[in-house]
């Protein structure tokens, strides 16, 4: 059942591609058909078994690929990957639907995009690292296409820029998972194996050095401080579901794997590395909030504020590290919140970068100041907008306030100097309140004139994702309940 | 032969053999080079007569003797030279090979000095040639199956690269001309 | 005459077929240096089985020895062949198109 | 939902209804407002009604204390719970909201059915505030009444200093608010638990940073020290806005949290010292700057920061039940006089204290509402602030004298401002006083009976508060809150502060008042945080930004491709650099690709150098490394 | 030794029948080539595949049997034979596939089809030699075919790729012949089996002397660092056919004897000498000279000439821990095939575009032969090793089993290579899939005009080897399981 879930898109995908002769219009509605199976498929596989049991896998299948190596086709949902797919499958769902309006070459657009949610879904259920690994890279190769492809502006740079950065990133990610292969005493590149074992504990330089290496290739694609120059160029010049996907999917990888891989399989290592995460965390956090305060170019500022909200996301799992003389409770605290702010950093950015490509559809720029007074001729537009920038500033009553909320409390709880960050918050409020001062308050200038509303394909784009945004931020109990007893496991590995 | 006169014989014939050797390189025509390499290798074979290898030895005089007669004749054939005058010193980075001749003369024959080699292990067989042949035809039988396609493809490959001209350009595309169109007329059928 | 003996002729001859492979520049001529090193390869040999093994096996490696030489002289004169026809000498220098 | 089953029981169903109606209702206006045309004239009929539906509920709900709570978080549920104190102030809320929408049908034409909507939202935000009995509930509503308050300071969009004035607004309060935050983190951490009642019970360092932390937002929230200037630029916001928000909900909320805490503020000894002194201060220092204000809406938005200083000064002494009757006093008082000013302003286009001269005189119903609005303001005797702030004053000279001394300056100094005001509208108009009319709107020189009604009412409610200084009324209100045997004020301390107002507002007449320029811009605290905070910011923010694209991007670069000089490429730092910088990298490589290529010189002999030297370089090696 | 059961008197001929089939099938074809009209020598070809399809099935056959030794323990028939047999046979299909289009109507077309199944029968004997001296026959009857096939293309580049490879193979042959003779006199016997115990004893200097000699051969063979410089102008010299053959099988064949030689070298005692760090380096002298040598080149030929002696490097990982780390020689297998058929792809390629010789005529190649485009991409991202191409499969057992042998610096050093060599795969492909390429430039390219470049078998063959490179990766892995045991001895 989740391998039909995950391989679907892909089948739709090679159907698309190879049919030259299919007419746009069937090439885009199919793809929405598509999308709207998946909805359905995960929807049914939830109401199938709602609460997970804590420790085991749920919908496990394994097959053997690699016998010699190890490796097998190892898949299974848990509390910490459940959320990330159905995020997956319904950002997906709103770029499917956006992507009605005219566009180019639609066929080979929505193929590529089958093939990317195959590699997206294929690793949140990925329970062997080179199956983890495999789709890590056929991610950013599709992701490098999709730029490349249908992107604006020099889309072939950044593309290039996007595709080399990550993929050196990826390639520490392998040196680190063939450290763990050879520690494991049977070896083996199964997490769920590695996570009963914890190869490298109290093997000190060696385990540190493997985590090492696995933190930079996840730092790359999260992005954190350091690595994250090629955020920015390649969200101004990709296409706008490419950005949405891009934002509201792959990023989660690079945090997920902190919470699938990093922290369970090198508890030792991970606690000497504590503190230099929640340190990159917090920097993540300031320098991308304070950057996007500076930025005129929408797309940017909306990329900078990723990097602020994976920023928190970072903090909150270096803070679950930080194990000496806290509560246990906290540290659960700031890991389901962690979660929780992947889910809601991909609804809520996906909507706004969705709304940023209806900048450019009309006017072809995202430049804030040449828009102003938005709100006289497109009114839902500007409900829309200042909803989605609302949301993502952290306002209570959307989901962004719940992860938030919680990151701080158990970051603070457990390693008080995160405090600092908490003027992220700030920071980021003022940034998008004079977003929404420059395009939608004011009088109507610039390329305000003539902009029409928002198109019944777009509206329905953006909607559900805010939606469901509410929806998490006033009844979080659900979600909650399915990440909560999967943070507490987490927390247990971390601290034996 | 007393051992004695058998070292100094042998000597003799080593000496014999290094100065063809260098005479090869150092004599500016290639017939008188030709000679000196066909004398280095008669004195070779002639040690490894004296090693009582007389079978391989016979052969190696044999050959190179042969080889030698074809490599007059390809001179003649191919480089237009008369043998006997063209003076030619086609030679280049001449100090560098001197060098690294010197230092291998040095590594090998210095190793071949101080190796402790080990004693001999197991006697020669009475009738050398005779265990030779059974070894071909018993336990190193692959080796021989395995030379002979080596033979065959030396042919085509030397064939294949030396020939200008194929049985289509001598018997036309379907192989019916008839007679044969080559460049020397005569022969047989004509 | 004793193994070393031999081992040191057939490092003179080895190294004088170095010499003349390395400096001469017409092919034939290098040919005839590799021989040279080819005769010293058989008189070690040679000497080598004598002095310490001499089984029917090595003696055939004395032939697979012979044959090899013979197989690489008849190559060595088809390349002289085609590289005087198709470059019009056959100086090693002459042909350096492939390069870098 | 299991934890609802628990508050239905026992008129939970109110609670759900008193927060869920105005909720929705107001969702549903604001959508419905941003897409339909016209004068939208169903929008504030709807309102009214739901805002009656309101206080009936409050009143219930006053009445049977109903508390319920569902899972909200995993440490901590969505609790409400009606106590003595919030049984006070919900219903006061409800009724000035009630107030101030009915007079918004009138004052505000445009975009209604978005007004309404977000002024339910605001109610309910407010009803959630008052009534949380969890920590993460409280923030949930604090930060959404922030977010309502910016959107209804900001309403009219299309003037762009209003949005700016209501971004000022909101950022302040939510830096105040991260106080809030780092309130939450401690009280897990401290592991007392995350309810207000028992957050004393944390652990002792956890505890401080708890009070810290609650005390910080309250003050933001209640525009004191240092956080008051938002509340000056808060002013361009609609007049009703100002009135419901600044007077009796938002910045009222701000005082009512630090009562609602009082006993850990007591628990923690410094917390309660510090709240009163800045109680106080804020009291006499905006106290001296509405006496500077030569605008009416400027004078009255100081004056509630003053009166709020009361409340913070007895939440600080202890003294929960004479804060509630001074926050409810002032909620009635400011709430009139605010409605006054925007009749005033929309009737003659100016807030300006003089072009105001004698107005009372034209329409007299207004003047005699203001008066009286006014007098309470002074703290004249028979009236409710009078009654309200002796009590404070009484409870602060049980804890120290110096705290007595400052709060009767500040009394005084309120009875001088609300003098000026007294003196002011009835002077006689002087001649020609017609041009100085209509500076910032154009006024319809008309007061309908729409605006009239509210005032009337209030000024009933502002005089007859002054009931809760009788003994009787003062236990039974105690009681409620549960505060035995509190001293209520000696007649004396009563008579004292009467002849002080009469006497200020006396001299205020005669003399006239002393406008100071460093008190009439607010202390230059709004220059201050511009300048000291702003600023900086986005300097920073830009400088991190070229540092971001220039120097991290290629340092990323360099660090991968070890051969970069990069002392050379930071030379040129313009659009370039970066393609320089990759192009670099490719000439780097190149140079290393040609020394790659050299030994390959296409002459045999050099490869059969390197083929032998390579060989004997590896069979010594061999013999080396043994 | 205990699995080496030898049948009665070593003379089993039906052991060799996949070898049988090959010398039958070269004879076949040169005898009927001499009788048929030029236009139909398409017969030849057909009965060369005849002949690999047999060898293959016998080959397979064979492959599940017990691994045993034949002809007095001079030949192994163990699993790796059996894997070389199948991988020779399927490249040199390719092989074949890709020179239909080159060769079908030429004069010399049945001696090619000839030179490249004894070359093949040469490389699978050489993979088997489990003997000192049927190793140096067998590399004899490698290499010169492969002479014969560099020399055919008629060509004054041709004649210098003969000349280079001739003059470097002869040098070597007789340095190979040296170390054989030393080895030999020194252990008293040839066969590998005895080798280990019998120069236990012996003195380290001859033998280390000895073991270099040989290797040298074999490195010729490989196409490794120092005997390397042959393999960029073989490469861009010979004819397609020549090129893509000589890159490819004749260094399956040496890598497997190397590592059958390694694995059989005493390891205790004085002559018990640092192999692995001998191979080692040599590995990272290749793979790093070919990466940096590949960065400047503008013919694609000879730019995958030079990616090949990079792959080489890689390829020698294993072969340095030959017997010192548990899965090694399935490691190598497994790499040499994902290695073989994606290089095969490659020239497929450019067998396919005879006409473009510079990386920049290849411009805009996506739009007009998308098939092409997407086969040269897959192969080429192969060659880099990323995932899930059978190369990448390959590389990560060498990296593991290079790391699990203790060389772990060269597992480094081959990471680093690996991202090098991203950069100049990615300056063939970026062209190919450039858009803007303007018709002007389009048809300036001397290939741009005629029609029928690009279709044709070579396609074909470029598909199949692409296909392959991803099929292998998957299913492949498995399979290499079964190669799990050690090499008989």
């Amino acid at each position: 059942m989740l391998s039909l879930l995950v391989f679907l898109p892909l089948a739709v995908g090679v159907v698309l591609a190879l049919a030259r002769r299919l007419p746009d219009a069937a090439a885009r509605w199919g793809w929405v058909v598509l999308s709207a199976v998946e909805v359905v498929l995960v929807a049914a596989l939830w109401l199938s078994d709602p609460v997970p049991a804590p420790s085991g896998l749920q919908f496990e299948q394994r097959v053997d690929w690699m016998p010699t190596v190890g490796s097998s086709y190892h898949v299974g949902l848990d509390g910490l990957s459940w959320p990330l797919v159905a995020v997956t499958v319904v950002v997906f769902a709103a770029c499917s639907v956006h992507a009605l309006g005219a566009g180019r070459r639609p066929r080979q657009q929505a193929a590529l995009f089958c093939f990317l949610q195959t590699t997206c879904l294929g690793l949140f259920a990925a329970q062997d690292l080179l199956l983890f690994f495999v789709f890590f890279d056929l991610s950013i190769v599709g992701m490098y296409f999709v730029i490349a492809g249908w992107g604006h502006g020099n889309a072939a740079r950044s593309a290039l820029t996007f595709f080399l950065y990550t993929f050196l990133g990826s390639l520490a990610l392998l040196v680190g998972f063939i450290g763990l292969y050879l520690a494991a005493a049977p070896h083996t590149f199964d997490i769920v194996e590695l996570s009963r074992s914890a190869p490298l504990r109290g093997s000190g330089s060696v385990g540190v050095l493997v985590l090492g290496a696995i933190l930079l290739g996840l730092a790359v694609k999260t992005p954190t401080f350091p690595f994250h120059t090629w955020l920015p160029p390649a969200h101004t010049d990709a296409p706008a579901i490419g950005s949405a996907v891009l934002a509201g999917v792959l990023l989660k990888m690079g945090t997920y794997g902190f919470v699938r891989i990093a922290m369970p399989l090198l508890p030792d290592a991970w606690r000497d590395w504590a503190w230099v995460v929640l340190a990159v965390g917090v920097v993540s956090v300031l320098h991308g909030a304070l950057v996007a305060l500076a930025q005129t170019d929408l797309k940017r500022m909306i990329a900078y504020t990723s990097v602020n909200h994976m920023g928190y996301v970072v903090v909150a799992v270096g803070a679950a590290g930080v194990v000496t003389g806290s509560a246990e409770q906290a540290r659960q605290v700031a890991v389901t919140g962690a979660v929780t702010q992947m889910v809601s950093h991909g609804l809520i950015t996906a909507a706004l970068f969705l709304l940023a490509g209806v900048l450019h559809d009309r006017a072809g720029t995202y430049d804030t100041s040449s828009f102003g007074g938005l709100a006289r001729p497109a009114p839902r537009y500007a409900a829309l907008f200042s909803v989605a920038a609302f949301a993502s500033l952290g306002l209570p009553g959307f989901s962004g306030f719940i992860a938030e909320f919680q990151v701080f409390t158990g970051a603070i709880a457990t390693a008080p100097v995160s405090a600092v960050a908490l003027l992220g918050i700030v920071v980021t409020a003022a940034l998008f309140l004079r977003a929404v001062q420059r395009l939608l308050t004011g009088e109507v200038r610039g390329h305000s004139h003539g902009f029409a509303d928002v198109h019944a394909r777009e509206f329905w784009s953006v909607a559900p994702l805010l939606v469901l945004a509410l929806l998490i931020g006033v009844f979080p109990a659900p979600l909650l309940q399915v990440v909560q007893p999967a943070a507490a496991q987490l927390v247990d590995l971390v601290g034996r | 032969m007393t051992g004695g006169v058998e070292a100094v014989l042998f000597w003799g014939l080593g000496a014999v053999a290094v100065a063809a050797g260098i005479a090869v390189f150092r004599t500016d025509s290639m017939a008188r080079a030709t000679y000196a390499l066909a004398a280095s290798f008669v004195a070779v074979g002639a040690q490894v007569l004296f090693l009582h290898l007389d079978y391989v030895g016979v052969v190696v005089v044999l050959m190179m003797v042969m080889e030698m007669a074809v490599m007059a004749v390809y001179m003649v054939m191919f480089m237009g030279m008369n043998p006997a005058l063209m003076p030619m010193s086609m030679v280049h980075s001449r100090r560098t090979s001197l060098g690294i001749a010197l230092g291998a003369f040095l590594v090998l024959g210095g190793g071949a000095l101080l190796v402790p080699w080990p004693s001999r292990r197991g006697a020669p067989a009475l009738d050398l040639t005779a265990s030779l042949g059974e070894a071909v035809m018993g336990s190193k039988m692959l080796v021989m199956l395995v030379v002979s396609p080596v033979l065959f493809s030396t042919i085509v490959a030397a064939l294949v690269l030396a020939l200008p001209r194929g049985r289509y350009d001598r018997l036309g595309d379907d192989l019916r001309r008839r007679p044969a169109d080559d460049p020397q007329p005569g022969g047989a059928g004509r | 005459m004793t193994l070393q003996a031999v081992l040191v002729i057939a490092a003179a001859l080895f190294a004088v077929g170095l010499y003349g492979a390395i400096s001469q520049q017409v092919l034939v001529m290098v040919m005839m240096g590799l021989e040279l090193m080819v005769n010293a390869v058989i008189l070690a040999a040679a000497g080598l089985w004598w002095f310490l093994a001499p089984t029917p096996d090595g003696h055939v490696l004395l032939l697979v020895v012979v044959a090899a030489m013979t197989v690489e002289m008849a190559m060595g004169f088809a390349v002289a062949t085609v590289l005087h026809r198709s470059r019009g000498s056959d100086m090693t220098d002459m042909s350096t198109d492939l390069k870098r | 939902m299991t934890g609802l089953g628990t508050g239905l029981g026992s008129g939970g169903w109110v609670l759900w209804a008193l927060v869920a109606v105005p909720a929705v209702v107001g969702a549903a206006l604001c959508a419905a407002g941003t897409s339909a045309r016209g004068r939208q004239r169903w929008a504030p009929v709807t309102a009214v009604l739901v805002l009656v539906l309101e206080c009936v509920l409050a009143a219930l709900a006053a009445l049977q204390r109903p508390s319920v709570s569902v899972p909200f978080l995993p440490f901590a549920p969505f609790a409400l719970g009606v106590d003595g104190l919030a049984a006070l102030v919900v219903p006061a809320v409800t009724v000035v909201a009630l107030l101030a929408v009915v007079v918004a049908a009138a004052d505000v034409d445009a975009a209604r059915g978005r007004f309404c909507g977000l002024m339910l939202l605001f109610v309910a935000a407010v009803v959630v505030t008052a009534t949380a009995t969890t920590l993460p509930t409280l923030l949930f509503a604090w930060e959404v009444m922030g977010a309502t308050s910016y959107a209804l300071v900001g309403f009219a969009w299309w003037q762009r200093h209003r949005v700016a004035a209501g971004e000022v607004a909101f950022l302040t309060t939510r830096l105040a608010d991260l106080g809030l935050y780092v309130a939450v983190a401690a009280a897990l951490a401290g592991g007392g638990g995350l309810a207000l009642s028992d957050l004393p019970a944390a652990s002792a360092g956890w505890r401080d940073v708890v009070a810290a932390g609650v005390l910080v937002a309250g003050l933001g929230k209640a525009a004191q020290l240092p956080f008051s200037f938002w509340l000056s630029r808060a002013m361009e916001g609609p007049s009703p806005v100002s009135a419901l928000l600044h007077s009796a909900a938002m910045v009222a909320m701000g005082g009512y949290l630090l009562l609602r805490v009082a006993p850990l503020l007591a628990a923690t000894g410094w917390a309660a010292t510090t709240t009163a002194w800045i109680g106080v201060s804020t009291a006499v220092l905006m106290g001296v700057v509405a006496l500077a204000q030569r605008d009416l809406k400027q004078l009255l938005a100081a004056s509630t920061a003053a009166q709020l200083g009361f409340v913070v000064l007895a939440a600080g002494v202890g003294s929960v039940s004479g804060g509630a009757v001074q926050l409810l006093a002032h909620a009635a008082t400011k709430a009139l006089l605010f409605l006054a000013a925007g009749a005033w302003l929309s009737a003659l286009g100016t807030e300006q204290l003089p072009a105001l001269r004698g107005v009372a005189r034209r329409w007299p119903v207004v003047g005699v509402c203001a008066t009286v609005g006014a007098a309470s303001l002074a703290g004249l005797a028979p009236l409710s602030l009078w009654a309200s702030k002796d009590e404070v004053l009484t409870a602060a000279l049980r804890t120290s004298g110096w705290l007595y001394a400052a709060g009767l300056l500040g009394a005084v100094l309120s009875a001088g401002y609300a003098g000026k005001v007294l003196v002011l509208i009835w002077r006689r108009p002087r001649a020609g006083a017609e041009r100085e009319f209509d500076t910032e709107e154009t006024g319809d020189r008309h007061v309908g009976w729409l605006e009239k009604g509210p005032l009337l009412v209030l000024a009933v409610a502002a005089a007859a508060l002054s009931v809760a200084a009788l003994p009787p009324v003062r236990q039974a209100l105690a009681g409620v809150l549960g505060e035995r045997g509190a001293p209520g004020p000696e007649p004396g301390e009563l008579a004292v502060s009467a002849v002080l107002a009469v006497l200020a507002v006396a001299a205020v007449g005669r003399w006239g008042v002393p406008e100071p320029s460093w008190a009439r811009n607010w202390l230059g605290l709004g220059r201050l945080a511009v300048s000291g905070v702003a600023r900086p910011t986005e300097r920073l923010a830009r400088a991190l930004a070229r540092f971001d694209d220039a120097v991290v991007h290629r340092g990323v670069a360099s660090g991968a491709v070890l051969v970069l000089r990069a002392a050379r490429a930071a030379a040129h730092l313009d659009r370039a650099g970066i393609g320089a910088g990759v192009e670099r990298v490719a000439s780097a490589v190149r140079r290393l690709g040609g020394l790659a290529r050299r030994p390959q010189t296409g002459l045999v002999h050099h490869y059969y150098v390197h083929a032998v030297a390579v060989l004997a370089a590896g069979a010594v090696l061999l013999l080396l490394v043994r | 030794m205990d699995a080496a059961v030898d049948t009665a008197m070593g003379k089993a001929p039906l052991e060799l029948l996949p070898e049988i089939c090959l010398l039958l099938g070269a004879l076949a074809t040169l005898l009927l080539g001499s009788f048929l009209p030029r236009q139909r020598q398409g017969v030849a070809r057909l009965v060369a595949v005849v002949a690999l399809v047999a060898c293959a099935v016998t080959g397979a056959l064979a492959l599940g049997g017990p691994a045993h030794t034949v002809y007095a323990h001079t030949y192994a028939v163990d699993d790796a034979t059996g894997a070389v047999r199948l991988v020779v046979v399927v490249a040199t299909l390719l092989v074949l596939a890709l020179s239909a289009g080159e060769v079908s109507g030429t004069p010399r077309e049945s001696e090619t089809y000839c030179l490249l199944l004894l070359s093949a029968l040469g490389t699978v004997v050489l993979a088997g030699a489990d003997d000192l001296l049927v190793l140096a026959v067998a590399f004899l009857l490698a290499s010169v075919p492969l002479y014969g096939l560099i020399g055919t293309a008629r060509t004054g580049a041709a004649a210098e790729a003969v000349l280079k490879t001739y003059l470097l193979g002869a040098l070597t042959n007789v340095l190979l012949l040296l170390g054989v003779a030393l080895l030999a006199a020194l252990a008293g016997a040839t066969t590998h089996a005895d080798l280990a115990g019998a120069l236990a004893g012996a003195p380290a200097a001859p033998v280390a002397v000895g073991v270099v000699a040989v290797l040298a051969g074999l490195l010729f063979k490989a196409g490794a660092v120092p005997a390397h410089a042959w393999v960029p102008d073989a490469a861009q010299g010979a004819s397609a056919t020549a090129a893509a053959f000589a890159t490819t099988v004749p260094k399956i064949g040496a890598l497997v004897a190397a590592y059958r030689l390694l694995d059989a070298l005493p390891r205790s005692g004085p002559a018990a000498l640092d192999w692995p760090l001998l191979v080692a380096v040599l590995a990272a002298a290749s793979m790093t000279l070919g990466n940096l040598a590949a960065f400047g080149q503008d013919d694609p030929r000879r730019l995958l000439g030079w990616s090949t002696v990079s792959q080489v490097g890689y390829l020698l990982m294993p072969v340095a821990v030959a017997g010192r780390a548990g899965s090694a020689l399935p490691a190598l297998l497994l790499y040499v095939a994902g290695y073989a058929v994606s290089n095969l792809g490659a020239f497929a390629v450019t067998a396919a575009l005879p006409g473009r010789r510079t990386l920049a005529s290849y411009r805009g190649l996506a739009r007009r032969r998308p098939v092409l485009a997407g086969a040269l991409l897959v192969c080429l991202l192969g060659l880099v090793g990323t995932p899930p191409t059978a190369v990448f499969a390959g590389k990560v057992a060498a990296f593991t089993v290079a790391w699990d042998g203790g060389l772990a610096w060269l597992v480094v050093v081959a990471a680093l290579n690996t991202v090098a060599s991203l950069f100049y795969y990615l300056r063939w492909i970026a062209p190919v899939f450039r858009t803007e390429a303007h018709p002007a430039a389009d048809a300036g390219s001397p290939a741009g005009a005629d029609p029928r470049e690009g279709a044709g078998p070579a396609r074909g063959s470029a598909l199949v080897a692409a296909v392959l490179a991803l099929v292998l990766g998957v299913v492949l892995v498995p399979l290499a399981g079964l190669l799990g045991s050690p090499p008989v001895r």
